[in-house]
């Protein structure tokens, strides 16, 4: 067919340009940047000490001085939900980086390979997605004690096989491209190629399944305090908060409502970024418009 | 708001048929936060098995009253010789096992001796130690010869550790109890609940209710709205921490009462800077008692000054040994050279006092220098790290058993604490049995313990019963951890 | 009366016009042929007539077909008249066919949905037109899947969808394309003796005039969205009274101008390949059975001189890709020896590789695709500068690079574009200047001008011309396409089925093809010479 | 095919013993006596050491990690250290809520999603469209056990309809155990539900781009009979491995929200059992879900082939 109306692929302004267009991005960008405003503003400022207890002012409902109402001890709602986007998304940033870290060398040097060498990389990689995660990670806090650095490791953990599977899915569409075979005929090494032409292509992969895996580990991160498995007192995390509010829904029922949209907010930013960021950039959906 | 409910509900209405209550039931759900491990009150620690079957299926010689008294079971009555060595039971006839066996003499024999025998797997081999034989006398009567006189043997037979079993079916308990109780055991989901049936056959009053179910509901956070929504009508341990959701709702009554649980901050006594008195007082005057209940307890729950329920006749008011002092504290911890202040961990069980507690204390510490590390351990841990190794420097746990204050003497007890003259006052506690010496010698402990501040005294861990305000007859205190159904009945 | 009257047809996606005040028409039994490059709106003319426009597509004018308005037609009746009165045969045969269904589902679905015909029926009627088609049933029963049949067989299959129903209309687009050109002949030949048959007007879309004119009766020509010219086929391309016409034309017979490169010292061969022969083993059956083996390239042996210009020609499978790959050591053989400037070069190290890969570069077929798109011209253009035993400073990698573009036409300050700034025809240009800038001995060109518009073509194979005689540069050029081989190259290797049947000149063997591949190529290959001269005949 | 499935049931079985071994490794490590828990704070060393002795727990590390596999292999999976009755009995009470638990969520998963993904696609950049992925997005976002919360609180306490948790079990009849599935159920479903909803529509629109769809609207089928005859079919795989990734999640991943519900299932065990280190428990659940994905896997790559005859002929 030839509809191909030979669309030229973007330079960085037009780029800008049509991201700015795209609802979902600038959604997804607008929600993103407030959480990390509210996290970055956080070590400066928060209406209230979030590591003071004020027992006699315990579960206040929503008001003036509390916007958020207080929990249990008396501490300032806002203030932890605030408090707690950092906890929240260090844990995910940090897992994402592990995962990026160890799976996409993984992933593009079992592409590069092939044969053996990606044969067992990818049955170690389905060994590790035939453990359910959380059940994993609730072992991995048993072994090593909960905390925020054992929750980031168990939720690390289990990014890496995504980012190898989707490098080594995204290296191995870019590896029968005849500009490989160029590079090839150039005299290149499989590493050379892997870095200078594998890996720039599959970086808006990579960025978009970063989002994904940003988002899934924030629910993740949350999951696990409401085990209490992750971040301990008093550092505040939006799990614990949730974890600490359920024992009291009928008086205080704002103690789980605001850390919960606190949660659904981050992640639902997140994944409308993503969104954005693979229709901007994806060619196919590109077409489709 | 009402409106939505209304479309809700008819939208949701098939839903609905089957739950519509019905006046005067004769059935009850109990929450209990634990699962027993097994049904054989007889082979194991865990005072979820009581919970369970305690006087509904299983009974004693004697039992524990609602209020800690020691009345007559499946004996009628006794005579103690005038040594006080001899104790000759008569017994109840026409009693029956539920499996439709006899129960006489032989299996009180049975029963102790088993209890006291080498190779028992009794959890409580201390309560028999002091028999020296059982002989039966007749079908209808026991004779119970000590090694010495024990003021406590009546007592000590009304736990639930002593209850009688017959020889046919005492292996098979731990799946399958068999008791003489008011109630027969009749399933057992394991994870889910246990369920009880009205025995036909009982010797004595027979109970009101056809059916009790204890479902096994771990979390608070569960059991709020299971009660809520009528799931479960009683909780006999309730969370204290959750009492504030169902305080105020007329549909249920909270009964406080009191339990034999001294709640601490253990403190490792050899471990420094915590080996230092300062230190160790410095903390006591930095704990805010007040704000500690009120935060971790609901305000329920009486601050204690040494390790005596204060509900307990020989409690000695300690409370004002250590006020809530800031500016004492530091004053102290200077003197000890520590004006800086330090870091330390703070481990914690996984009960909500603990937890709950361990944020607030850390919270108070920190405001006169001493920056605690949480570290939430699981009980497994816990027993492992902090009880058996002795490796940590703060924990909370509250101490649930009666007149306790002796693990103080204990030579490598989790305290590491060692003080001669503590030993001595306890060595002497031990073989005075005049009472008024006995008190004295009591408080006398417990001064020694409050000086030495060897851990921190918080509060007497209350006992939270949540029910429907229709249910009567449940125990208001825990004197033991049962559920003593036989007297339970809905009004109406 | 016409069967199909398009007048004043505007069409426009979003803010890009497509198409412009587009005037044609198809009257019963008539071809009529719509010629045009990329991106002149002939598909999306088909697509308009089809009513199957992307969503965001509005198109104003008439368009009129047996009486009906198109433009004005409800959805439902657009539905009876598609696959009933109009047919429509796609460009890509393999993507064209749902890959769950099988052909026999797919033919009767349409039969069905029109006829209510009984399932029976319908599949007793799909039977007779796939044996139509010249799939019969022994070979080819009804319960094949599409992954199952040769792009040719699936492309029978999309005829056999769109004429199932006798439509008055057939609307073939690229029909043969993505074809070779045996194929092409085969499948062309179908849908003539179709329409014969039964009197159907056939719009036939295609960037080949050749084969327009081999087929069309009429045909119109398309530039930007605009009718350029349309008349009688035989008087347009005869007259080529429109300058656009006689660019198309003269594109499309295009061959350079060439002198025989100087300063290339003959005697020694630049490449010699002696019995390769290339085995992929075959699909493992069960855990000790494989499916036999293929022979991809079997027994090959060739020699060039350096600066000489060989065509290696043959249909699509023919293996000659693969020899390609071998002699570029990106491949290895399973046996045999290839020597270039003497040195073997099978089963060396890439290391060991290096002073081989400096003076044997490639050019590929598509010009998009050989691009990394993240990078620039600069670098791109560099990246065989790598295996240079002294690496060139940066100023100075620029400067070669400056000349590489200069060489190929391209103005030096391209170097800093990203290559989706560049035309088609461009790229290529890129493509070449990547290939000369080590100043290698040999270039190995895989269908270089395949992807390309004619007019375009032209102008590539002018490059390819002037870089041997300028450089002295030897070619392989791999092609299916007779013309190009004709136009460029000394001398021709036929090869088929992973032989070489047939070598020698490229005159004798093209106008005297004595092996059967050969000749069959040669037969097919459409020449739009010899086709206006047949058109010419048949008028008088 | 047949060395296809051969080569896939060889790669399952050489995963699950590198799992066991992975299992048996992580549990050594654990810390924690579960002698030691089971006699509690009174018991002397020597109590503690004879229990060990007892359970086994002394034996060389060769020779238990031997037995127990061997015993999974026989289906013998030992005696749990805190209930003492056999695992496999454990394990057959809890899969009879967890795996009645799965297929109800995966059902109600899969009723919403697939309507929902079509319809989407279907209008694509409309109102329709929009509404439904933004709900969409919406169930990605929340966490299941926070909506676990919300509805038992309007659900069970509020409106009173289900029980607020627990379960009766199925001999107090079917219904009364299915309504206390149903909230749970729901609170898994939905996220799940969200995420299967946008693979359903972006397998659709991608397909709806294919060549082949085209060709069928050109024989004169509307849009609806081609969405239906051709495009759902080939959208399949994606949503497939998608449905595998989810069955196996909810077998295992309702840890949280059997907590909730406190509903007596194999999460719900095998969290019990890592706090009171059962090992053999946790052993044996952790090997029976592992065995579960992958089992899953294999179904899911079986039904590729179903699907799409590709993979069928493909030797």
């Amino acid at each position: 067919m030839t509809l191909h109306v030979d669309i030229p692929e973007e330079t960085f302004s037009s780029i800008l340009a049509k991201a700015f267009r795209n609802t979902a991005f600038v959604a997804g960008f607008v929600i993103t940047l407030l959480i990390l405003a509210m996290a970055i503003v956080s070590y400066a400022w928060t209406p209230y000490d979030v590591t003071k207890l004020v027992i006699s002012d315990k579960t206040q409902a929503p008001s003036l001085a509390h916007w958020f109402g207080t929990d249990h001890f008396g501490r300032d709602i806002l203030s932890m939900v605030m408090v707690g986007a950092r906890n929240s998304i260090a844990v995910a940033l940090v897992a994402v980086g592990i995962g990026m870290g160890v799976g996409v060398p993984l992933g593009t040097f079992a592409a590069a390979r092939g044969g053996l060498v990606d044969e067992m990389l990818m049955r170690l990689n389905d060994l590790v997605f035939a453990f359910p995660a959380l059940l994993s990670a609730i072992m991995i806090t048993a072994i090593f004690g909960p905390g925020a650095v054992n929750a980031i490791i168990a939720i690390g953990i289990f990014n890496i096989p995504v980012f190898a599977r989707v490098a080594r899915a995204g290296a191995l569409a870019i590896w029968p491209r005849e500009f490989i075979l160029a590079a090839r005929a150039a005299g290149k090494n499989s590493t050379q190629i892997s870095i200078e032409h594998v890996l720039p292509n599959i970086a808006t992969l990579l960025l978009v399944q970063g989002t994904i895996q940003f988002a899934l580990g924030i629910l993740a991160e949350a999951g696990l305090s409401y085990l209490g498995l992750g971040a301990q007192p008093p550092m505040p995390s939006w799990g614990r908060m949730l974890f600490d509010a359920q024992t009291r829904m009928v008086v205080a029922p704002w103690m789980a409502i605001f850390p919960g949209m606190a949660i659904v907010v981050a992640v639902l930013g997140l994944n409308l970024l993503g969104d954005g960021i693979a229709d901007i950039l994806d060619p196919k959906s590109r077409r489709q418009r | 708001m009402r409106l939505w409910k209304t479309i809700l509900a008819a939208a949701v209405l098939s839903l609905a048929a089957g739950t519509s209550a019905f006046a005067a039931r004769t059935d009850l759900v109990i929450g209990i936060p634990l699962e027993p491990p097994h049904l054989d009150p007889t082979a194991g620690a865990a005072a979820a098995i009581d919970e369970v079957l305690y006087a509904n299926v299983f009974e004693g010689l004697t039992r524990i009253g609602p209020n800690g008294e020691v009345l007559p079971d499946l004996a009628v009555s006794w005579t103690i010789s005038d040594d006080g060595k001899v104790y000759t039971f008569k017994l109840h006839t026409g009693v029956k096992f539920h499996d439709g066996t006899d129960f006489n003499a032989d299996d009180v024999k049975f029963s102790l001796d088993r209890a006291r025998a080498d190779n028992s797997v009794n959890a409580q081999k201390g309560l028999f130690a002091g028999i020296d034989k059982v002989e039966v006398v007749d079908p209808a009567t026991v004779k119970v010869t000590l090694k010495n006189p024990q003021g406590s043997f009546l007592y000590n037979m009304g736990w639930g550790d002593a209850v009688i079993v017959a020889p046919e079916s005492a292996d098979t308990n731990k799946e399958k109890p068999i008791g003489t109780g008011p109630f027969k055991f009749q399933s057992w989901a394991k994870g889910s609940s246990i369920t009880l049936v009205k025995s036909d056959h009982y010797w004595g009053t027979p109970a009101s209710l056809d059916k009790a179910e204890f479902r096994i509901v771990p979390d608070a956070a569960a059991a709020v709205p299971a009660l809520l929504s009528g799931d479960i009508q009683a909780f006999p341990f309730f969370d204290p921490d959750s009492v504030a959701q169902v305080k105020d709702d007329p549909r249920f009554k909270v009964v406080i009462g009191s339990t034999e649980g001294e709640t601490i901050l253990s403190i490792n006594n050899k471990k420094p800077p915590f080996d230092k008195l300062q230190v160790r007082q410095a903390i006591s005057y930095a704990l805010d008692r007040k704000a500690i209940i009120d935060g971790a307890s609901a305000g329920l729950g009486l601050p204690i000054g040494s390790h005596i329920s204060p509900a307990s006749k020989d409690c000695v008011d300690l409370t004002g040994r250590y006020p809530h002092d800031v500016a004492k504290a530091k004053e102290l911890l200077k003197e000890a050279g520590l004006e800086s202040g330090f870091k330390a961990t703070l481990k914690l069980p996984p009960p909500s006092y603990a937890r709950l507690g361990g944020e607030i204390i850390a919270s108070q510490l920190r405001d006169v220098g001493i920056d605690l590390e949480i570290i939430p351990v699981e009980w497994a841990q816990w027993l492992d790290q902090v009880f058996t190794k002795k490796d940590y420097d703060l924990t909370i746990v509250s101490h649930t058993e009666p007149n306790d204050i002796d693990i103080y003497s204990r030579k490598d007890y989790y305290f590491n604490y060692d003080n001669p003259a503590f030993d001595k006052v306890i060595a002497d506690l031990n073989l005075t049995s005049d009472e008024a010496k006995r008190k004295e010698l009591l408080g006398q402990a417990q001064k020694i313990l409050a000086d030495d501040a060897v851990v921190g005294f918080l509060y007497e861990l209350p006992k939270v019963g949540v029910w429907d305000a229709k249910l009567q007859g449940l125990w208001e205190n825990a004197p033991i951890q049962a559920n003593d159904l036989t007297k339970v009945k809905w009004s109406e | 009366m016409s069967l199909l009257d398009i007048q004043n047809l505007s069409l426009a996606i979003g803010d890009t016009q497509i198409l412009r005040d587009v005037e044609l028409s198809v009257a019963p039994g008539e071809v009529m042929g719509l010629v045009g490059e990329s991106g002149s709106g002939k598909s999306m003319t088909a697509l308009t007539v089809m009513r199957l426009l992307p969503y965001a597509a509005r198109a104003t004018g008439r368009v009129a077909f047996d009486g009906i308005d198109i433009l004005a037609a409800t959805e439902d009746q657009m539905c009876a008249l598609r696959g009933d009165d109009i047919g429509m045969v796609f460009q890509e045969p393999m993507t064209a066919l749902n890959p769950v269904k099988t052909i026999g589902e797919q033919v009767a679905e349409g039969i069905r949905w029109h006829t209510k015909a009984s399932r029976a029926e319908a599949e007793d009627r799909a039977r007779k037109m796939l044996d139509r088609v010249g799939l019969p049933e022994a070979k080819f029963p009804m319960s094949r899947y599409p992954h199952e049949l040769s792009g040719g067989q699936r492309q029978r299959v999309v005829i056999a969808i769109a004429c199932a129903l006798k439509p008055k209309l057939l609307i073939a687009d690229e029909p043969t394309t993505a074809l070779d050109v045996v194929l092409q002949a085969q499948i062309l030949d179908l849908l003539r003796d179709l329409v014969a048959e039964s009197r159907m007007g056939l719009l036939l879309i295609s960037h080949d005039l050749a084969v327009v004119t081999e087929m069309a009766d009429r045909i119109t020509i398309l530039r930007r969205g605009e009718v350029m010219e349309a008349g009688d086929t035989a008087r347009t391309l005869s007259e080529q009274f429109h300058p656009y016409t006689r660019q198309l034309a003269q594109a499309s017979m295009h061959v350079p101008a060439r002198a025989r490169p100087h300063g290339v010292e003959t005697g020694h061969p630049l490449l010699r390949v002696e019995g390769v022969t290339r085995d992929y083993p075959g699909r493992r059956m069960s855990l000790f059975r494989r499916a036999p083996g293929i022979r991809a390239v079997d027994d090959v042996s060739l020699s060039m001189a350096p600066g000489q210009s060989v065509a290696l020609v043959g249909r699509s499978g023919c293996g000659k890709s693969t020899l390609a790959r071998m002699i570029l050591a990106l491949d290895r053989p399973t046996s045999g020896t290839i020597r270039f400037r003497g040195e073997t070069i099978t089963g060396k190290s890439e290391a060991e590789l290096k002073p081989a890969r400096r003076d044997m570069q490639v050019v590929f077929q598509d010009p998009y695709g050989s691009f990394d798109p993240r990078q620039k011209v600069e670098k791109l253009v560099a990246e065989p500068l790598h295996v240079l035993e002294r690496k060139p400073t940066r100023a100075g990698r620029r400067e070669m690079v400056a000349h590489a573009l200069h060489e190929v036409g391209l103005d030096q300050r391209d170097m800093d574009k990203y290559p989706h700034e560049f035309s088609g025809g461009q790229r290529q240009r890129l493509s070449i200047a990547r290939a000369i800038i080590t100043r290698p001995k040999l270039v190995v060109a895989d269908e270089p001008v395949s992807a390309l518009d004619v007019s375009i073509r032209a102008q590539i194979l002018d490059l390819f011309a002037e870089l041997n005689q300028k450089l002295g540069i030897a070619y392989l050029f791999i092609t299916h396409d007779l013309t190009v081989a004709r136009a460029i190259t000394d001398e021709v290797l036929v090869m088929h089925d992973g032989k070489i049947v047939e070598r020698g000149k490229t005159s004798e063997v093209l106008d005297h093809p004595q092996s059967e591949a050969a000749k069959a190529l040669v037969t097919a290959a459409p020449d739009l010479h010899r086709a206006i001269a047949r058109r010419m005949q048949e008028q008088g | 095919m047949t060395a296809y499935l051969l080569k896939r049931l060889a790669i399952a079985i050489a995963t699950l013993v590198l799992a066991s071994m992975v299992v048996f490794a992580v549990l050594e490590i654990l810390p924690g006596d579960p002698a030691r828990l089971m006699l509690g704070m009174n018991a002397s060393a020597d109590q503690v050491e004879l229990l060990r002795n007892q359970m086994g727990l002394n034996a060389p590390l060769a020779w238990r990690y031997l037995h127990w596999a061997g015993g999974l292999l026989s289906l013998d999976l030992g005696r749990s250290y805190t209930y003492s009755v056999p695992v496999i009995d454990l394990v057959r009470e809890r899969l009879a809520v967890s795996l009645p638990l799965a297929l109800i969520a995966l059902a109600l998963s899969t009723i919403i999603a697939i309507p929902v993904g079509l319809f989407s696609a279907s209008r694509r950049g409309r109102v329709g469209d929009t509404i439904s992925m933004g709900a969409a997005q919406l169930g990605v976002a929340v966490p299941n056990f926070w909506f676990a919360l919300m509805l038992i609180y309007v659900f069970a306490v509020w409106l009173r309809l289900v029980p607020a948790g627990g379960f009766p079990g199925w001999s107090a009849g079917i219904w009364p155990a299915l309504k206390s599935l149903l909230l749970p159920a729901v609170a898994l479903a939905l996220p799940q539900a969200a995420i299967l909803a946008r693979v359903t529509r972006s397998a659709l629109i991608e397909v709806l781009n294919e060549d082949y769809i085209r060709t069928a609207r050109a024989k004169g089928l509307p849009y609806r009979a081609v969405l239906w005859r051709h495009a759902l079919r080939n959208a399949m795989i994606p949503v497939l491995t998608i449905l595998g990734l989810q069955f196996a999640f909810l077998l295992a991943g309702t840890i949280i929200i059997e907590n909730v519900f406190y509903l007596p299932g194999l999460g719900r065990l095998v969290f019990q059992a890592i706090t009171q280190r059962d090992l053999i428990v946790v052993e044996s659940v952790v090997m029976l879900l592992v065995a579960a994905v992958i089992a899953v896997n294999l179904l899911v790559d079986l039904s590729y082939a179903i699907v799409d005859p590709r993979l069928r002929s493909r030797q």
